[in-house]
């Protein structure tokens, strides 16, 4: 990402954003967007899905790893049996081709594998990309310099160099969803990391940050205090929009062959498995398609929505200023 | 006064700026270079062995290290590496001796051909791949991004949200593949896509490309709607243009000449990056139609653990990352002369 | 943010390519600092005088104005009111405004001035503004007309001048073609008569060589020049009405005397009316002939400028024209200014940029402040007042120079010398009640008994005047006064020697701001404390200070006793800023404004 | 065979497992309804055969294919001494002279092989080709920078373990002689009755020493056969063949060469390949592919349209998936623990999960299912068609596992449906209800082909696959169960670590055979002899169904290679 980049992407920031009212006003603004309201709602209809897997096929009866051999048609390529890919009391949503395992069992599954990835990645992008942002933004020149080269070989190293390497030096032995989470965390930090960076820049120089140095503090603490807090905002508005990149990005790594593995199913790799079967089985590619079009853009609705409850200027953007305000009440 | 005039002075610092990101971008690059010589270091498979053959005797597996160099220690091998970026190298054909010009980034093992040949023949493919999905994409984007901050609050809006966030939600391999069966399989609207040379014939190079720079240009273009719409809203937000409502000016004449052209310096910015970014990132779109371009070319290196295809390859998408990053930077600054290069 | 503090900040964030986030407001301070500093590389803009050019005008001036069909007054505003949600920001205002004539609405922050000018043009026409009332401008019944008849009034009967001259031109499009698509929208000229009548009004007002400048960009511009574009697109269409809204608040003094003579001499050529919208008592008194005082949305004096000026009716009326600073009146009350040396400077240099962009923000500046004694430090924006203050308390590391606290050389802060900031938003973290704030200091110190720490700070509380119990309390719920108090109080916890006070009232109203100055001369005299009193107003720097530093470009141009500086300035840079600070008396406002003409036209 | 993943597909071919490389092979169906579908018209010269494939031909130096009887694109262009018989089925897995006039004069108890060329065979320049040629041809394959074909002239040639090739060593090989321009000599190490079948391959082609630029030798090989090279670009992902005016069909019965220009074009998807095969539009419409099987879910909507499942081509490789011990690792070092995971494989899902019954077929035997490998039917450990776990648990017990058994099957990650983690999973499912707990290790690919042939980290239970060099059972048994044959520093494929002194006997006394159907029944009964140590679980054949374009006639499909042949294809 480039500087402009990082610039024209950053997420506005107010520092009159109030603390501790924060969060209450945080949620006033939240709830006044009925989009991002209906996408939390469906976020965490999803989330309660994902944890509840297994109640869930339990109630069906099913489990996501069973073969039944019985249900496909071996002479055809092992299409479902049956109408609408084996649809039915026994299995809700059909069954997968080849094997005859319950679609429904593997779809909500699925969803913990997912939205777990996806969660798990951008939390290490976050914790890198403050860990890297802060100390570049607060460093001196040389450890700036430094940090900010090593972002950019992130940056310029294609995901696949980035896999191998990662799947070189990890034992095989590691659970794999871990693994594809840490791979995308550790590929694509670089963005937040610029941003967090240009914010740090910003902040430093905010006098409350100067009045807090002046209180005897040492740089470590004013960090912690005074810098950390700050960069919420910005840091919340662009993770709750990496999420669901971090969804696509799971599934073009098991396309690429290095997501997560059978048996363990992932929408990705159902996808990646799913797509030769448009036509044959088209309920098969439909369900993950399906599954991921309304998690990303319940994801991404929410994440606007976030943003533009942090973002008090947002909310008044299509108001008529009448001059900024130089003076404040008395 | 008037070394501030135009262009002089957003890019007044042009020269210092593209020194410093010069130099950064050798940093980089070097450092790219050494990280993948330590991966593969590390990393499994024995090249000699994949290189030589399944079934080669230990006797040919030792034959092969050798003439490939895979027996030094890896501090040898990587100056040789940079010995030939820098000075070239001399490389054996069996039959004759052949020199490798500088920068010369290597002979692949698998094919005994240089790497900058490889490079020089894989790269059209991906530009024209990147190039005229970038133009599409920034077509619909824009314009729908436009669309959406006119109609603001509408239904219009909405429905175009929508349709621009199903794009992003959908994997390109999927677009991409249902596209193919419906659009070439079924209708026979376009043809499957191979690569046609430009120079070859433009019209079929085009024609065959359309398909795949329509997936990329659906999935992308949700992006630049987003940003359009969000920078437009925002520079409508701002005091300039309450002065020209203030004067009597237009709603059409302030969306498209003042809102859309504050839309224009993140657009260009963020098109610049994503170039970079596609080029490295084509792999995907490069397997699933079938074009022979650099993405493609490095998966394949990387299975076989063809350490020089590999390195080449990551550099040269690495640059261009690099490249684009800095070029979006100048953009940025001519596009928004405000700005001051640094 | 005052022009002072543009000079450091900012060029650090154009250094670092923060740049284009400002574009995007990630800090509104990065936002302005920025523009500015691109736009203040313009050397020797701010001084360059107006132009010459008047010629222009005689004939452009005969169309316009007096010519204008029907009779009545210019602005008739009747029983207006306008609401958002629940805030009334004007509350049954009336007035008129015949043609030709200035009037000048005054009032502090809140008092709905601004809005009254919006309410002309029916700005708020959609934004879910309740305007009630009746408001009539040239004819033309703004509140009943259509869209059509509304455009044809902004900016071809009624034009209006904006505070912030940067951020109201469109920073992609050259001056000369803002002002050409302007004219063409009311004229139907073609492109070509346009850019002419751009170049000729850019000419009018005083910008040089105005056929090459009209194609620059605003931020190619100073900001006189700015604001000089601004009232020449206004002059484009030949109003009947010209609008200025805080019109010279972004600007420094002597600037803002060239913009406001502009304005007068504009006004006398074409004969057009003025509705000039202030918070600054002088600046209308420089302009208008009428003044109308609000407060709280409502009219509470109106009345010609003298007579309101000279004998206020009204309490507020006269408790703010009694808080405002007199550049000529000589210091109340004199501290007890003692023989110790507690902060010293000594050939103090601060470069900021690299390569060809190295410059000095501040150069060889040596200077000592005592025991008790206020040192005010005055200058415009860009004179390096605001880096020496930085550096007097340790936050930036000087290039050369050193600083002494008490006789030792420091580097890096110390308590012993602490900081009161400008922006009373951005000086106390949002997110941490004022309590612990003004806490960090003791705890720094390695306070740990939570009882004496909370005792402690709600006696600093008490002692900078604010109720104790609001220990809990977060920045958002406290006024610009008194969070600016709270920040005294922050400094005080420290116990310094010194506190380097930068621009600490230029953010506040100036009923405000004559308490706050106050408060400090009450501690100063009760602590003993040494202060360095930073700001642009030389009003207030009189006001306060025992001795006084002019600074320009960086350097101390003049040093001394206040009263010798301010009386018998030797420096003519001092000369010519005592010269532009506004008179609140409207004959010696015109008896100056004479004396400034005569060197730019002679 | 549908493989996604460009990495999983290439390592296909470059690892281990065989033949498949590099544009294999061709072979008859057994049920033979391809070849009525151009038996309506007489095939007919003329016109542009496209090739549409997955793989592009990288390896176009015939001393770097590794190919079964000469590969199929490889072989228009590459003449060898014998190659393959181009016929449908079982006929097409004999072996038949090229060059030579006739498969090899064999003497000294099979270790000697003389071969006499054709009079008039030419080079695409109209030079004449010479024994020399094809003696500096084989010497090449031996230079480490042409490395990549099959080990058996190193192994068999007098003096090819130390050879290092014609660069290094100008001397040359003794063991070939070339009395004259048109009489070869080989001299063996030992009796190998089936040197017809090797002088099939690549190695075999004439080489003009004049013309060699070694490893850029591919970038534009001299023709031998009825097309020549015109374009390669991108590493052989485009090819482009003309006819090659100075060959002649006089010399050559088995190449029929009825297109004018061939036109390979690689590097597609395998699902894109199937998709234009179908749709058979335009230039698609007179296209083949070499590589690229219909996958599951083409299979399910070809088989409901007529007209498509006629454009079918079905054939038979030599090929085994299996599932392979390593006795020196526990448990597995008890037979009885082999034959009860024997007894519990599941055949159908793991099938299912290969892609269905038209796809594969069940093994039960380590041998193909094919005459000419001297198939000779058991079932040791009969696990019918899904399993005996009540037979596993058995002997589970007798073994000391009474409470069931916890296991670690090894597979790749790569998606080849061969050692693919779905048929790992199928192999898991079905040993669950044997009571035995199967945890899954994916490796990377390379990391997979590290571990399993390699004597010191061969894991003890994974996937395996094994494929004909030519359709006998030497090539497919020797190499796995061969005492002498176990490698301790370098690629191991004696998996099993069999050293078994009757079984190396057998062995030796089968390869001085130089009648092929008498030594096919004995390769026959010593695989129906090793079976009984269940040292390997064979899983299934498969089985390779090809679209093809619907102007293409003339459709031959062998037992050699089992996909069909393109130099008998017509289109006009």
């Amino acid at each position: 990402m480039s500087e402009a980049l990082v610039a024209s992407q950053a997420p506005g920031t107010d520092s009159s954003v109030p603390g501790a009212s924060g969060a209450r006003q945080f949620w006033r603004r939240l709830r006044a967007q009925r989009a991002a309201l209906v996408a939390a709602g469906v976020v965490a209809l999803l989330v309660l899905i994902a944890l509840a897997a297994p109640l869930l096929t339990a109630i069906e009866g099913q489990d996501p790893t069973t073969y039944h051999p019985s249900l496909v048609d071996s002479a055809r390529g092992g299409v479902p049996v049956g109408p609408l890919g084996g649809i039915g009391g026994d299995h809700w949503l059909g069954v997968e081709p080849q094997t005859g395992r319950d679609l429904f069992a593997r779809l909500v599954y699925g969803a913990r594998v997912s939205l777990g990835v996806a969660l798990a990645a951008t939390l290490v992008q976050v914790l890198i990309g403050i860990v890297v942002g802060v100390a570049a933004g607060l460093g001196n020149r040389w450890v700036d310099q430094l940090l900010s080269r090593a972002t950019d070989v992130i940056v310029a190293m294609p995901l696949m160099i980035m896999s191998l390497a990662l799947l070189a030096i990890v034992p095989s032995s590691f659970p794999r969803p871990v693994l594809v989470a840490l791979i995308i965390g550790l590929v694509a930090w670089g963005s937040i990391a610029k941003i967090v960076r240009a914010h740090t820049l910003t902040l430093k120089e905010l006098d409350y940050v100067a009045a807090a140095r002046l209180s005897g503090w040492g740089a470590w603490r004013v960090a912690r205090r005074e810098l950390l807090p700050a960069l919420a905002a910005p840091v919340i508005t662009y993770a709750a929009l990496l999420v669901p990149t971090n969804i696509t990005v799971e599934a073009a790594l098991s396309f690429l062959g290095v997501g997560v593995k059978p048996p363990t199913p992932s929408w990705g790799q159902m996808l990646t498995a799913a797509d030769i079967w448009y036509q044959a089985a088209p309920q098969y590619l439909l369900l993950p398609a399906g599954a991921l079009f309304v998690t990303v853009l319940a994801l991404t609705v929410l994440g606007d929505g976030v943003r533009t409850a942090l973002d008090p200027r947002a909310a008044s953007r299509l108001r008529i200023g009448t001059g900024r305000r130089r003076e404040a009440k008395a | 006064m008037s070394a501030l005039k135009g262009l002089s002075g957003s890019l007044a610092g042009f020269p210092g700026f593209a020194l410093r990101r010069l130099v950064g971008a050798v940093v980089t690059l070097f450092a790219i270079s050494v990280i993948i010589y330590l991966v593969f270091y590390v990393a499994p498979g024995d090249v000699a062995q994949i290189t030589c053959g399944p079934r080669c005797s230990p006797a040919q597996v030792h034959q092969v290290a050798e003439q490939l160099r895979l027996d030094d220690p890896l501090y040898v091998r990587y100056w040789h590496f940079l010995q030939g970026v820098f000075v070239g190298q001399d490389y054996s054909t069996g039959t004759s001796v052949q020199h490798c010009g500088a920068p010369c980034l290597g002979v692949s093992y698998q094919s005994g051909q240089q790497v900058t040949q490889l490079i020089w023949a894989k790269l059209p493919v991906t530009f024209s791949l990147v190039l005229g999905a970038m133009v599409l994409w920034l077509i619909l984007g824009v314009g729908t991004g436009v669309l959406s901050a006119w109609r603001r609050g509408r239904f219009t809006e909405r429905a175009l949200t929508a349709v621009t966030l199903a794009g992003t939600a959908t994997p390109v391999f999927v677009i991409g593949l249902v596209l193919m069966i419906v659009v070439c399989g079924q209708l026979q609207l376009l043809p499957f896509p191979q690569y046609v040379p430009f120079t070859e014939d433009p019209e079929q190079w085009a024609w065959n490309l359309l398909l795949p720079w329509l997936s990329l240009a659906l999935i992308e273009s949700a992006k630049y709607a987003r940003l359009t719409r969000s920078s437009m809203l925002e520079t409508l937000a701002e005091d300039h243009v309450r002065t020209f409502r203030a004067y009597g000016v237009g709603e059409r004449s302030i969306i498209g000449r003042h809102a859309l052209r504050g839309a224009v310096a993140p657009v260009i910015a963020l098109s610049a990056n994503d170039f970079g970014s596609a080029i490295g990132g084509a792999v995907l779109s490069e397997t699933l139609f079938g074009l022979p371009g650099l993405g493609r070319e490095l998966v394949h290196a990387v299975t076989v653990v063809d350490l020089p295809v590999v390195v080449g390859m990551v550099l040269v998408t690495g640059f261009f990352v690099v490249l684009a990053n800095a070029v979006a930077d100048v953009l940025f600054a001519v596009a928004d002369r405000r700005v001051v290069l640094s | 943010m005052s022009p002072a503090e543009a000079d450091d900040g900012v060029l650090r964030a154009v250094g670092d390519g923060v740049l284009p986030a400002a574009r995007n407001g990630v800090l509104p301070a990065a936002r302005n600092g920025v523009l500015r500093a691109v736009g203040d590389d313009v050397p020797g803009a701010v001084g360059d005088g107006r132009g010459a050019g008047g010629d222009g005008l005689a004939e452009t001036g005969d169309g316009s104005g007096p010519a204008a069909p029907g009779g009545g007054s210019l602005v008739e505003v009747t029983d207006l009111s306008v609401a958002f949600g629940d805030l009334r920001a004007v509350d049954g205002l009336s007035f008129r405004l015949e043609r030709g004539a200035a009037l000048g609405l005054v009032g502090e922050s809140g008092s709905g001035k601004s809005t009254v000018a919006s309410a002309l043009l029916a700005l708020h026409r959609g934004t879910g503004a309740r305007v009630g009332g009746a408001v009539r401008v040239a004819g033309v019944d703004v509140q009943a007309a259509s869209d059509d008849e509304l455009r044809r009034l902004r900016g071809g009967k009624a034009a209006m001048v904006f505070q912030d001259p940067l951020s109201s031109l469109d920073p992609y499009h050259a001056v000369g073609d803002q002002i050409a698509e302007v004219y063409r929208v009311h004229t139907r000229a073609s492109r070509r008569a346009a850019r002419a009548r751009a170049v000729e009004v850019l000419d009018r007002v005083g910008i040089p060589d105005a056929a090459r400048r009209a194609r620059s960009r605003p931020h190619e511009f100073s900001g006189g020049m700015r604001q000089r574009t601004l009232i020449a697109m206004a002059l484009a269409c030949r109003p009947d009405l010209l609008i200025a809204d805080e019109p010279t608040t972004a600007l420094d003094v002597t600037v803002q005397a060239q913009i406001l003579d502009l304005l007068h001499t504009l006004r006398e050529e074409t004969g057009m009316g003025l509705l000039l919208v202030t918070h600054d008592v002088g600046v209308a008194a420089e302009s208008v002939d009428e003044i109308l005082v609000m407060r709280h949305g409502r009219a509470v004096e109106h009345g010609p400028v003298g007579t309101v000026l000279g004998a206020p009716r009204d309490t507020y009326t006269r408790e703010l024209l009694g808080a405002v600073p007199r550049v000529d009146a000589p210091r109340v009350a004199e501290g007890d200014v003692g023989d110790e040396t507690v902060l010293e400077a000594v050939g103090l240099r601060r470069e900021f940029g690299t390569g060809k962009r190295r410059f000095a923000a501040v150069d060889d500046v040596s200077l000592t402040v005592r025991r008790g004694e206020t040192l005010g430090v005055v200058g415009e924006s860009g004179s390096g007042k605001t880096t020496l203050g930085r550096m007097l308390v340790g936050l930036l590391e000087p290039t050369a120079g050193t600083v002494r606290h008490e006789g030792r050389e420091q580097t890096g802060v110390s308590p012993s010398v602490q900081m009161v900031f400008q922006d009373p938003v951005s000086s106390l973290n949002p997110r941490r009640s004022v309590g612990e704030s003004i806490a960090d200091p003791l705890r720094a110190r390695g306070e740990r008994d939570e009882g004496r720490i909370e005792g402690r700070v709600r006696e600093l509380l008490e002692r900078v005047g604010l109720d104790p119990d609001h220990y809990d309390r977060y920045p958002h719920e406290f006024s610009g006064g008194q969070r600016q108090r709270v920040g005294i109080a922050r400094a005080l916890a420290a116990e310094p020697r010194a506190i380097v006070c930068d621009e600490p009232v230029s953010a506040l109203d100036v009923t405000t701001q004559a308490q706050v100055v106050a408060l400090l001369g009450e501690l100063q005299r009760e602590l003993g404390l040494a202060l360095v009193f930073v700001a642009h107003d030389l009003a207030v720097v009189r006001q306060v200070s025992d001795r006084v530093a002019v600074m320009r470009r960086g350097r101390i141009v003049e040093y001394g006793p206040v009263d010798e500086v301010y009386e018998s300035p030797r420096d003519p840079y001092t000369e010519q800023l005592l010269a532009a600070v506004p008179a609140l008396d409207p004959e010696v406002a015109a008896r100056r404004r004479a004396a400034r003409g005569e060197p730019a036209t002679a | 065979m549908r493989h996604p993943s460009v990495i999983a597909r290439r390592v296909a071919a470059a690892s281990v497992s065989l033949v498949v490389a590099a544009g294999a092979a061709a072979c008859g169906p057994k049920d033979n309804d391809a070849s009525s579908a151009g038996a309506d018209s007489k095939p007919q010269k003329g016109g542009t055969l496209t090739v549409l494939n997955a793989n592009p031909q990288e390896d176009f130096d015939p001393a770097r294919l590794y190919t079964s009887g000469g590969g199929n694109v490889p072989s228009l262009v590459f003449r060898t001494l014998t190659t393959r018989n181009r016929e449908n089925g079982a006929a097409g897995a004999q072996v038949v002279p090229d060059l030579a006039t006739d498969t090899g004069r064999p003497s000294k108890n099979a270790t000697v092989w003389t071969y006499t060329l054709k009079k008039g065979l030419k080079y695409e320049d109209g030079t004449p080709i010479t024994s020399a040629d094809i003696k500096y041809g084989i010497e090449r394959s031996f230079a480490a920078e042409l490395s990549g074909g099959a080990p058996y002239l190193r192994d068999w040639l007098i003096g090819g373990a130390d050879y290092q090739g014609p660069y290094k060593d100008k001397k040359g090989l003794d063991s070939i002689e070339t009395p004259d321009d048109l009489t070869i000599v080989f001299h063996l190490n030992k009796p190998e009755g089936e040197f017809p079948y090797l002088a099939t391959q690549t190695q075999f082609t004439p080489v003009p020493k004049a013309k060699d630029t070694g490893t850029k030798y591919e970038e534009h090989p001299v023709s031998s056969g009825p097309y020549k090279v015109v374009k390669n670009e991108n590493d052989g992902e485009r090819l482009v063949l003309e006819r090659n005016t100075h060959w002649s069909a006089s010399t050559d019965a088995e190449r029929k060469a009825y297109p004018d220009k061939i036109d390979v074009r690689s590097g597609l998807d395998s699902s894109v390949i199937n998709q234009r095969l179908s749709a058979s539009q335009g230039a698609d419409a007179a296209a083949v592919t070499t590589d690229t099987n219909l996958g599951p879910a083409e299979l399910a909507k070809v088989s409901g349209d007529k007209a498509l499942a006629a454009r079918v081509g079905t054939g038979h490789f030599g090929y085994t998936n299996y599932l392979a011990f390593n006795p020196k690792v526990k448990p597995f070092d008890n037979p009885k623990v082999r034959q009860a995971i024997s007894y519990a494989v599941d055949r159908t899902s793991v099938i299912n999960a290969a892609g269905g019954s038209s796809l594969a077929e069940p093994a039960t035997t380590y041998l193909p299912d094919q005459k000419s490998f001297g198939y000779t039917p058991y079932d040791h450990f009969p696990a019918g068609k899904s399993g005996n776990p009540a037979k596993a648990k058995e002997l589970l017990k007798e073994a000391g596992y009474k409470n069931g058994l916890s296991i670690t099957l090894t597979h790749s990650n790569s998606k080849d449906f061969e050692t693919s983690p779905e048929i790992a999973t199928a192999l898991q499912d079905a040993l669950k209800k044997a009571g035995i707990t199967v945890k899954l290790q994916g490796l990377e690919d390379n990391d997979y082909s590290d571990k399993i042939h390699s004597a010191k980290t061969e894991p003890g239970l994974f996937l395996a696959h094994w494929g004909a060099d030519w359709p006998s059972g030497g090539p497919f048994l020797a190499p796995i169960f061969d005492g002498r044959q176990i490698v301790k520093d370098g690629a191991n494929f004696n998996t099993g670590f069999l050293d078994d002194k009757s079984v190396n006997a057998e062995i030796d006394a089968i390869n001085k055979l130089t009648d092929l159907d008498q030594a096919a029944q004995r390769w026959g009964a010593l695989d129906k002899k090793i079976g009984e140590q269940a040292l390997t679980v064979p899983l299934f054949h498969p089985v390779y169904k090809r679209l093809y374009g619907k102007d293409v006639k003339n459709i031959v499909i062998s037992d050699w290679t089992g996909v069909l042949d393109i130099s008998q294809v017509a289109v006009k």
